[in-house]
């Protein structure tokens, strides 16, 4: 019998989830145990934790991490290589392992996890602010212009309603969603030169100039968008459809809430950063790391991903999962909140991660940028370039 | 006009009946001392004559005015308080001048800095200054004036105390047990020098105490409290030597008065020992209750003779100018205590018999409820103003 | 029974009895203060020293080695536009909780005192924030201080007061950190200023009024303030410290944004060692904030100690 | 002076104190309010306190089934209570020898102490967290209690209340023939209630509390304490799931509450008695 | 050999020197009174006695074995504080029954739980009971054994903190001012009470006080401390009537005695008025500044006559059975106090001119050290010893 120490961030998330999908494992592999260590609040408690722990006793022997930090955590070496282990595994494409899917958990082309739980970030909107604004609630907005046009419409109706709440605080994820939707990249290929602040980034910072500016979109702390949303009172929120289903918890019957993809500055060539984490193993105990690696599997697997998506609102990993009518291919259909993030997969590129130790830092770097955007302390040019200017400082120098 | 007049003042605290109906008027310029045991509700009775304190009935009149529901501050008291009350963080200088400050000073010229600037602040400083030196000067304190209140002894912060109740001229001056925390010696040299500065002051005083020693040697008229009630009001030598009651006897007299229970006689007469009295007015039936009282100094022993009271002497106690001889009357299971002067006292010793005997014309004669009864020496009857000539 | 016949010195005691008293009674209060001195080296010295040894160091977690890099990271911290912003902000945030919670608290204290109903329900009341479970409390005071749906601004709009954006702006944020700092603070500071008012001798009030201290104020000022000083002197001391180590209010509800402008010293010193994992600038930035406490305590100490008066 | 008629004055007094507590309570009432809501009725552009479903039950079945309630308040109990057994066995010894008897290091003990009461955990966390790894010592009780039996805020107290305890009393002690430690356990102990009282409550609300040091030694969820319990109910990108957490919260809060009603008059009364002189 | 014996203490606090070499020897049951003026060292003496201090020099001699270094608890000191130093945790049967606890219990058996079962707990617990209830028996406190100090009055605690320290049969037993919180009347009644039980426990006792009259009622011997030196060690008649030092005769005797400076005349006679006295061994030479000291109850006052000293009263102090007469002194600027009874002080008042006149035989000399010069009235010359007859 072996038993399996998993560590989890973000339990607001994943507690339900996670009991469900260890109690099927255990049922399934009567000769494993699982065990939950203490969760972690954030992606950056939960590395955190990782990193404390790497090398000692009370290391978990699996784990998962934001997408964003795996480049972190392999540059500690912290994460066990999977590459071997897909090697020896036959049937990772059956079980709905896609390239695409196995690239977003790869860091240099080391295979450091499995992605777990994905994301992209989505449009929801109050369908019944939008009616009141004259909008039709079934045609939601195809372009930034619109979603401006409408928020000032719908910030006109009074009485403490706000038009928009993009999602900007915490980490870069929802500016690089705006950066890669107009097709821009974060760094040059080389990873040498910042690019960010070139003409699509500025279109980022412009945009969000303007939903400030015309929609009148206010300063919000993460959690004050959220509630405000749920409590009826913002007409669109731009964040991961991760939280989907816990806005639909709150928002009850309130309103009538809907989702709808997200617009892109470049309809065509737009791409979307992919939220989310990865399971990882850390274990070094090869009798652990098999069995390790049959819950990883088992976890980012279909099982886990029919498990994971109704549960919180988060995309397929898995292509097998998505398509096939045996985990959730009707729960689209009944779901048509769902249907947003999922119809968005194609766009699905990694998260950037930055290089170097540096890579928390530059994040909060744009975040702060960004906020200067919101609460129209700078324009957003002297924003950008403030950020790129911090951002080069803080990249490796080679 | 008296200077000031209680009129039966009644005070209680939850269900507890303090004071009992206090009545009590003093002269200008006299000093009135409030003695009675501890509890008994004279620091109430102060209290709430200052202002401190609101009486559920009666009223206060100071100077002839109605003052009963005047504000403490309105009432221009001055109090001494048996802790003294210095504010610790003041020195001894700023102590005293704490009322002149509050009385002289308006708010606006209190305020920390804005106060130094306005018009006529200097003279109005100056003028404080000059009284508190002039009060400490004739205190004996100038030289504590910088020192605080933890740096003094008991003495030079009572007479601190003393100095802030005196420099503003109250229209009355209220004590409470000034002195109980000053030693002995230190507490002698006191009393002297309150009377003093009460003499050159003239304001009517009310000085309480528990200390019966105090009262008498201090005050132009003596109240003895007891109970919540006003027992006696007069001269030290009449409630010494004419108590009205027997609370007042036994309060006033160090040491104790000796009582004796006892019973009248035929011929209203009571007996103590061979030594006969009669009661004057005859009031009390024969064979009702009474108490005897006989002040020590008043009992003599005797080695010899079968006069008297047979005793034995149990303790004695020098005191140096005197000895107090404590003597069992072994017949009634009472000690009888006797004042003599260590000469007289030279041959006594623990153990020895003696005969004692009292002096007719010193005998109380109490009733059961404690109130006198008038009494004269059997062998001579003689008015009971003769006996104070 | 033959021990009852033991000689009265049976009772030495673990201390064997040589020397002089003196020496035996330093003997004995080494060994009484010895456990409690053993722990403060362990828990407190020692985890100080090493901090102070890392601030010369670029460790970071996660990697194994590190260089000594002398006085490197405190020439960082110079320019550090983050760090001195969160040192102006910590001073902001201490120079508007420490007075407000200190007042607002001597004032419910007397208040309080002078009462005679509600006592405990008072002292109740005012002491539960200092019960209070941050990771729970933050969500409420999101919710309060909610810029459109929050109750606070929802009073205001009563009145015809437009409200700011409380936690969302960098120009409020720092005043509503403090709101709740005092919020959180005034509870103990009251149940200090409450015993230190009973502990005044009522007769000092009836002297003040017999010598003319007619209003509230003057008394006050005559008396409570200055028999308080002992007490106040505590309360700052404790307040002054508890008010630079703001930290959970922070993480929990702005994460020191917007853009920097809640920024605390220990969230900063947090953010570098623990998210950023640079441990050794974060130990140089911790030694940095022990010595501002403790120059702070000194000083405040020398002023304030002066004027109190220890009776 | 505390007479049953109503004055202005009184009137006033009374309202600026009802008002004040009024304001102090507001986070608890919404708390208490939030508990018996559904997630849906949470967050309403209507304010409302009372819950448009009673939804106490559900919420705190869910506050006890989705943790293990029982365990964490368990472990609240067991790491409190041995801190403050710790802290008070250790720091009264400490607190008696500085303030009643003679030794040439009570100065610099007490510069110690001082320097003591400036270093929050935050600032030694990883040191420490360093040394109990390499003790092996991380998920247990040694780990939560260990670094906390030392209070330096404890033996200041202690230390003022001592120094006011008459001089003689520990003379009679010492010739009615007690050792020191004798002294402690029968003089001091037996007369420092209402100190130890306002220490622990002092000492208990911090520790229950705490978030920050069990969040990193313990991972085990065999170990967790009460604020532990709670991360369940948060989730970092979009709502908590409110009232599972207010009803959590109350869970948690009430022994605190509880414990601070019982205490408060002796609480006060210890406080008092420490004199609390720098 | 004596119970106790104390040499040359000397003790210094930082640069002050507080004892300069006391030297004192107790007999078995003998009770010394030690008093003094507050400040000048008693609590000091008696700390380091009892072992709670340490002297800088000077050895402690118990039953003469050397406990100079010895620890407090071994010494078997009983001490009973000012305070009376009550644990106020334990009730009066606890209190008195500590020190029997921690004698006759071994560490193991005081242990809570365990210690019941050890065998012979029973029987050693059961005499502890006896005699704590003998020891509270004897002291009239049965009634009070099951309460707290604070539930005590201030008479009651003193009598426990008594029964405290005789309870385990001390080889010496040490009051320090044990009455001094007590109220006048009680102070006076436990004085008796103390005298008492050291009759019948016969421990030698060492009893400070600042009151003199306590020194004096009940001591066998009285040591009169000032300023670190003990002055003089004699019974309470030879201190009153025959002290050696300028000093103890100011400190005993109240009112306190006159003391007048004067100078010898030749054939060595000193003059205080017409009252003349001749120094017995002539050792002052003619000229030298001397004092001479009257006891006020040997002065008399009169109105007639103009024999003695011209004066004139200056204030009364009536104290009930003895009224004190302040008499200035006009020509030499001085006030001289007598003490008279009321019926001598009853044509006395203030203002009136008066002669005065000291008894010589009661005239002290002391030299301008302050140590007593021997000599006799200059009528009669007779011995000192025939004075005190
Ligand atoms: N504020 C109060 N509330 C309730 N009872 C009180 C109050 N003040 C005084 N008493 C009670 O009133 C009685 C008289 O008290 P008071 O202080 O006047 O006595 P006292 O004669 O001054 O005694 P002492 O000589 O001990 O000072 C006492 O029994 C006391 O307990
Ligand atoms: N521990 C100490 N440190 C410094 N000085 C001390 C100490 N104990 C006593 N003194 C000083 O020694 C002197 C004598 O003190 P002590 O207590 O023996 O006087 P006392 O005769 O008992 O006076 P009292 O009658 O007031 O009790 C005082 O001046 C006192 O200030
Ligand atoms: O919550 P996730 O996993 O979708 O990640 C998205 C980013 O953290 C949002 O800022
Ligand atoms: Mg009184
Ligand atoms: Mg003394």
């Amino acid at each position: 019998e072996t038993t399996l120490t998993v560590h989890y961030p973000m339990p607001g998330f994943f507690k339900d989830v996670m009991d469900t999908i260890s109690t099927k494992f255990m049922e399934e592999n009567p000769d494993i145990k699982i065990q939950f260590a203490n969760p972690s609040a954030t992606y950056e408690e939960g590395i955190q934790t990782i990193m404390r722990q790497a090398g000692t006793d009370e290391m978990p022997d699996i784990t998962f991490i934001g997408l964003n930090r795996l480049r972190m955590a392999d540059e500690r070496s912290i994460p066990v290589d999977m590459g071997p282990l897909i090697a020896k595994d036959a049937s990772m494409a059956e079980q709905g392992f896609s390239d695409t899917i196995l690239k977003l958990a790869q860091v240099n082309g080391k295979q450091v996890g499995l992605a777990f739980a994905t994301s992209n970030p989505i449009m929801y909107y109050n369908a019944d602010l939008v009616k009141a604004a004259g909008g039709n609630p079934d045609q939601p907005p195809k372009t930034w212009d619109e979603v401006i046009e409408l928020g000032a419409r719908i910030k006109a109706l009074g009485n403490g309603v706000d038009s928009v709440d993009f999602r900007w605080q915490g980490d870069d994820w929802m500016f690089s969603a705006l950066l890669f939707g107009a097709g821009g990249t974060m760094l040059s290929e080389d990873e040498s030169e910042v690019t960010f602040n070139g003409p699509e980034g500025q279109k980022a910072f412009q945009l969000i100039d303007r939903l400030v500016k015309e929609a009148g979109m206010p300063v919000f702390t993460k959690q004050a968008g959220e509630q405000a949303f749920v409590a009826g009172k913002v007409g669109f929120a731009f964040q991961t459809t991760g939280a989907l289903r816990n806005t639909i918890k709150n928002v009850g019957d309130k309103f009538d809430l809907r989702t709808a993809e997200i617009p892109l500055l470049d309809p065509e060539n737009g791409k979307l950063p992919t939220g989310g984490n990865a399971v990882v193993i850390l274990t070094h105990d090869e009798a652990k790391q098999d069995a390790a690696w049959k819950f990883a599997k088992f976890a980012a697997g279909p099982y886990g991903a029919s498990v994971v998506v109704p549960g919180t609102g988060y995309v397929p990993n898995n292509e097998l999962a998505a398509k096939s009518p045996e985990y959730l291919g009707d729960f689209y259909k009944e779901n048509p909140l769902f249907q947003a993030g999922l119809k968005q997969m194609p766009r699905m590129i990694p998260w950037y991660a930055f290089p170097g130790s540096n890579g928390v830092r530059v994040t909060q770097t744009i975040v702060d940028n960004t906020s200067r955007v919101v609460d129209q302390s700078a324009t957003p040019d002297e924003a950008l370039n403030d950020a790129a200017d911090e951002v080069k400082r803080l990249l490796p120098r080679s | 006009m008296s200077a000031l007049s209680l009129r039966n003042i009644e005070k209680s605290f939850g269900g507890n009946h303090i004071l009992k109906g206090v009545t009590l008027d003093a002269g200008p310029g006299e000093f009135i001392a409030l003695v009675g045991p501890s509890g008994c509700g004279k620091s109430t009775l102060l209290r709430i004559l200052a202002g401190l304190e609101t009486a559920d009935s009666g009223d206060i009149l100071i100077a002839g005015r109605d003052m009963t529901a005047a504000h403490a501050a309105d009432r221009n008291i001055a109090m001494v308080f048996q802790s003294y009350a210095l504010y610790p963080h003041l020195t001894a200088a700023q102590n005293i001048a704490v009322p002149l400050v509050m009385r002289r000073l308006t708010r606006a010229r209190r305020l920390p800095f804005l106060g130094r600037m306005m018009p006529g602040q200097r003279k109005a400083v100056a003028d404080i200054h000059r009284d508190v030196r002039d009060m400490a000067a004739s205190l004996k304190i100038d030289h504590l004036l910088d020192r605080k209140p933890g740096q003094m002894s008991g003495g030079q912060r009572q007479r601190v105390a003393l100095a802030r109740a005196m420099v503003r001229r109250p229209s009355i001056f209220l004590m409470d047990e000034p002195l109980s925390n000053l030693d002995a010696n230190l507490r002698v040299h006191a009393r002297g020098e309150i009377v003093d500065l009460h003499r050159r002051a003239g304001v009517p005083t009310l000085y309480v105490t528990h200390d019966q020693a105090e009262a008498l040697s201090m005050a132009d008229r003596v109240a003895v409290m007891i109970g919540g009630s006003l027992l006696q009001l007069a001269s030290p030598q009449v409630i010494y030597e004419d108590p009205q009651h027997v609370e007042v006897a036994k309060f006033i007299g160090q040491p104790r008065i000796n009582l004796i229970a006892s019973q009248v006689e035929d011929g209203a007469t009571v007996a103590l020992g061979g030594t006969r009295c009669r009661l004057v007015d005859r009031a009390a039936a024969a064979g009702s209750a009474v108490t005897l009282g006989i002040r020590p100094e008043f009992v003599s022993v005797s080695r010899q003779g079968n006069e008297g009271l047979p005793a034995r002497i149990e303790r004695l106690e020098f005191l140096g100018s005197e000895v107090i001889v404590y003597c069992r009357l072994d017949a009634i299971g009472e000690t009888m205590v006797a004042k003599v002067t260590p000469a007289e006292g030279a041959d006594l010793s623990p153990g020895v018999p003696v005969r004692l005997t009292a002096d007719a014309r010193h005998i109380f004669v109490f009733s059961k409820d404690g109130s006198r009864l008038a009494a004269a020496p059997l062998s001579s009857i003689v008015t009971r103003e003769a006996l104070h000539g | 029974m033959a021990d009852l016949a033991a000689p009265s010195t049976g009772l030495a005691g673990t201390v064997p009895r040589a020397g002089t008293p003196e020496q035996r009674e330093a003997r004995i209060a080494w060994l009484l203060a010895a456990p409690a001195l053993l722990l403060v080296l362990v828990f407190i010295i020692l985890p100080v020293a090493a901090v102070i040894g890392l601030g010369f160091t670029d460790f970071e977690l996660g990697y194994a080695d590190f260089r000594f890099v002398g006085l490197e990271n405190y020439a960082e911290l110079f320019d550090d536009r983050t760090f001195q912003r969160s040192l102006w902000n910590t001073a902001v945030y201490a120079g508007i909780v420490t007075p407000v919670s200190i007042f607002m608290a001597l004032g419910l204290a007397m208040l309080i005192e002078a009462e005679g109903i509600g006592r405990s329900f008072f002292r109740t009341a005012y002491f539960l924030p200092v019960a209070s479970l941050l990771v729970a409390m933050a969500t409420v005071w999101q919710y309060l201080f909610h810029p459109s749906i929050g109750p606070i601004n929802a009073m205001l709009a009563t009145f015809g007061i437009p409200g700011p954006n409380w936690l969302g702006a960098s120009s409020t944020v720092l005043y509503s950190l403090s709101i709740i700092g005092v919020w959180q603070s005034v509870g103990f500071n009251l149940v200090l200023f409450l015993a230190g008012l009973t502990a005044i001798p009522r007769e000092l009030y009836a002297a003040a009024e017999v010598d003319g201290a007619k209003s509230g104020w003057d008394r006050f000022r005559l008396v409570t303030w200055p028999m308080l000083g002992p007490t106040t002197l505590f309360v700052t001391t404790i307040s002054i410290i508890n008010s630079v180590k703001v930290f959970e209010t922070v993480k929990t509800l702005t994460e020191g944004g917007p853009n920097k402008a809640s920024e605390v010293l220990l969230f900063t010193i947090y953010q570098e060692g623990f998210v950023y994992l640079r441990v050794g600038y974060a130990s140089a930035m911790t030694v940095v904030f022990l010595a501002i406490l403790v120059v702070l305590m000194f000083l405040q100490y020398r002023v304030q100690d002066r004027q109190v008066h220890y009776s | 002076m505390t007479s049953a008629s109503f004055t202005p004055g009184r009137v006033a007094r009374l309202s600026i104190l009802g008002l004040g507590a009024l304001v102090f309570l507001a986070p608890y009432i919404f708390m208490v309010s939030t508990a018996g809501k559904a997630q849906s009725d949470i967050f309403t552009s209507s304010l409302s306190l009372i819950p448009q479903q009673w939804f106490y039950v559900q919420n705190f079945a869910k506050a006890l089934s989705r943790v293990s309630m029982g365990r964490l308040l368990m472990n609240g109990v067991v790491v409190c209570a041995l801190i403050l057994v710790f802290q008070v066995v250790i720091a009264i010894p400490c607190a008696y020898a500085m303030a009643k008897l003679k030794f040439r290091a009570a100065r610099a003990l007490m510069v110690l102490v001082m320097l003591g009461l400036l270093v929050p955990i935050h600032a030694t966390a990883l040191p420490l967290y360093v040394a109990f790894d390499r003790a092996g010592a991380l998920n247990s009780y040694v780990a939560l209690v260990a670094p906390f039996t030392i209070s330096v805020f404890g033996i200041f107290l202690f230390l003022q209340f001592f120094r006011a305890m008459p001089d003689d009393l520990i003379h009679a002690a010492r010739l009615d023939g007690m050792s020191e430690p004798g002294i402690i356990a029968r003089v001091i102990v037996p007369n420092a209630w209402p100190a130890v009282t306002a220490f622990s409550i002092f000492s208990v609300v911090a520790h229950w509390n705490d978030l920050y040091w069990p969040l990193i030694v313990v991972s085990n969820q065999a170990y967790a304490t009460p604020p532990l319990g709670l991360l369940y109910f948060r989730a970092a990108e979009a709502g908590d799931d409110y009232g599972a957490l207010m009803a959590a919260t109350l869970i948690i809060t009430f022994p605190l509450v509880a414990a601070f009603l019982l205490a408060q008059k002796r609480f006060v009364e210890g406080i008092t008695m420490t004199g609390l002189k720098g």
